[in-house]
């Protein structure tokens, strides 16, 4: 299992019946993958569906049904369409129940930040956010480190995205939740130890009293 | 009642350096033959607000190749390299806004209202120098309303009074946009009869629209 | 012809075709009866629906198609359901071409008073303020005194509808257009002498260099 | 998924001295079994915040009659004058709001916004004593948002996902409303199977109602 799958499949356990969930571009959209069809889970695109189902077959695309991305999709049973006023209404009055989005870095205040590297690459930070701001519960899937380099960190060098602290790191590596206290790390990965997760982590962790094995869907 | 005219003639009506909002999600929902039409009538000088510029070779992507745009005032160019490598040149002057402050400052330009309180992008660089407005307590950014001198949409439906519909993820800021557009150009998919598309279904009100784009041949 | 009717077929003279008007409760729902079906005029009403038709033959009343009385209403071919955020959003945005509203008193500023009668009578404002607020134009249609008591006033002793001056006054005995250097009168009823007018008048009146006899639809 | 519910069992979830945001425009839109039945269950000591208190035995009205509301948030109760009466004996407490600051302000509360800046008001009573912000020399009326413990709204037609229609003039503030209730009842003139309602005709996204009411036998 590739490092990618494996924190899908993480991030999949999180997701509960009549939940609505948001999934950012690139490896969070990965994690509908793992969430069975009839779960009763709805998904949201920001660009204005709830009720995001699967990829099309082949020659039943919609040119008018898309995801973030602009990939194709479907829209599952009971699916409403709604225009970027009611998706960011729905987004910042507290009606997301979860959004899982990447990260460039985490600190130790468990504040992210993922829409900026100055004077390299500037994508924007889309919905990010307010997604941030808006969502209940906000999960980062991300990479344990980036070329050698930590993305969970003592303070983001980077532009935080917001001043909220997330609710969940979910890496390769291992599952961190942060807290007012600092940074706590609940589960490793299979085959993972916690001198390895520590030695690729630029902040200090706090060891679960319940420290186990990532459980994968 | 609205006479359908051509793209080329609706291109005529837009003067160089026009504030245009434009609708589309990754080019999904943009008007694409009037866009076609502003490239080939060289337009120049450009002020345009959208969600994102697509991709190269596609919606308002197009607009971007073509040098059409000197400020954009966007949320999301990470799909575009050729947007992020001609701000970091200097040939266009990029504010990034939060996608759901963006599509709520259209929305309070078209409805009259002073702006809006939201608390995204507290703490970040969104923030600014931006005003904080303090309401029981809790702290919001205050963001201006936005404005067009045209807005240019795309619609699933109209009929010849201007009443709009859409389909699916093609909503997104279409409806919003035509709130706030001095002038509103609409390019719909097909064109009805008045009285065919139920009231119910439509999400425009025709008094909002001032032009329709004739259907492709 | 009773005061009413005239009142009526007055304003409807100022109503062209391809405008978007709203008619308030009472005398100024007369108005659409004199203005011709064909005419390409939309009537709002504010409780959401545009383009509103005349009173249904008995046995087709709608339950959810109603004046903002609660009137039953038909629907014109092109008509558009709106929720109250979009109709006020039209009419707070300064899409509605004119208002037509009742009055309680106008002074010599031009300015409304509607909404209340301290310690008597307590209608509430309903949609009167954003309508003053927010209309391109706005006409109050009332009659001309109340029990021998002027309801043009040099200040409004009632509570205010807004500080906006109105663009026109249509009573039984007079057109009066309220102007930067007080009200002008500009035409009297048929067999009403200017006399007569001042003497149920509170304020000044400038006469027109074309003051005239009002013409009736 | 959600199971339809009687209207009696809804008026035992509704705890006295709750906050309700209430659908309805003259009565129109109301949810008409659901306010029976908090009449029928003798509730007491409701905030209710709504366009108007229809007329006497009519919709909200009858609450008005059976001494359910102890305060009220309203834009008009010209037409009913034994909300007028119970408001100067002060057996009411009635806060009156411009229409459409009001349908704005449970919006503001929906969408996580911290409050609305509005030039309805300004100079009136309206502005009491609350904050003007100034916008680039406009001057603006800061209103407060509304949130409701609950919202008690009625549709034309649900899924059991919980996705609205609506129609015609029962729309009104019914969309809005769905925002800004803790808790969402809808009462539905009808309920479809899931996946019959098209997702373009949904107005209220299922993930916002969370009790329908069973259809009349």
């Amino acid at each position: 299992m590739d490092a990618k799958e494996l924190i899908a499949r993480r991030v999949a356990r999180e997701i509960h019946p009549g939940m609505l969930v948001n999934l950012g571009i690139g490896l969070p959209s990965l994690v509908a993958n793992f969430v069975p069809a009839n779960a009763g889970v709805f998904f949201q695109a920001e660009n204005g569906v709830i009720g995001l189902g699967a990829r099309p077959p082949e020659g039943m695309e919609d040119p008018n049904l898309t995801d973030a991305g602009g990939g194709f999709v479907t829209a599952v049973p009971g699916a409403a369409s709604i225009d970027s006023a009611m998706s960011f209404g729905l987004i910042r009055g507290g009606h997301l129940d979860m959004t899982v989005l990447g990260g460039l870095q985490v600190d130790a205040r468990g504040r992210l930040a993922n829409w900026k590297v100055p004077g390299k690459m500037v994508p924007g930070m889309g919905g990010a956010m307010d997604l941030v701001t808006g969502a209940k519960s906000v999960v980062v899937a991300m990479q344990h480190s980036a070329r050698g380099e930590p993305k969970i960190v003592a303070e983001c060098s980077l532009p935080l995205t917001s001043l909220r602290r997330v609710n969940l790191i979910v890496t390769d590596l291992a599952v961190i939740i942060p807290t007012e206290d600092g940074l706590v790390l609940t589960e490793t990965a299979p085959g993972i130890s916690v001198d390895e997760v520590r030695a690729q982590t630029g902040a200090p962790l706090t060891l679960a009293p319940d420290l186990r094995e990532m459980e994968l869907a | 009642m609205k006479r359908a005219i051509k793209p080329e003639a609706a291109a005529a009506l837009i003067p160089d350096g026009s504030v245009l909002l434009i609708g589309g999600f990754m080019g999904v929902g943009s008007p694409h033959r009037l866009i076609d039409a502003l490239v080939a009538r060289g337009a120049r000088g450009m002020t345009v607000v959208a969600n994102d510029t697509a991709m190269p070779g596609h919606g308002i992507g197009k607009l971007v190749t073509a040098g059409v745009i000197t400020r954009l005032v966007t949320s999301h160019i990470g799909l575009n390299p050729e947007t992020q490598a001609k701000m970091i040149a200097g040939e266009i002057d990029v504010e990034l806004v939060p996608q759901g402050s963006l599509v709520e400052r259209i929305r309070a330009g078209g409805v009259g209202l002073g702006g809006i309180l939201t608390p995204t992008g507290l703490g970040t660089e969104v923030e600014d120098d931006k005003p904080v407005i303090e309401v029981d307590g809790k702290r919001f950014l205050l963001e201006k309303p936005i404005k067009g001198d045209f807005a240019l949409i795309a619609a699933h439906q109209a009929d010849y009074v201007g009443n709009l519909a859409y389909s699916l993820t093609a909503h997104n800021f279409n409806p919003i946009m035509a709130l706030a557009g001095a002038t509103v150009i609409a390019e719909p998919d097909a064109i009805e009869p008045v009285g065919v598309i139920p009231p119910d279904a439509v999400k425009t009100p025709g008094v909002l629209v001032d032009h329709l784009i004739e259907r492709a041949r």
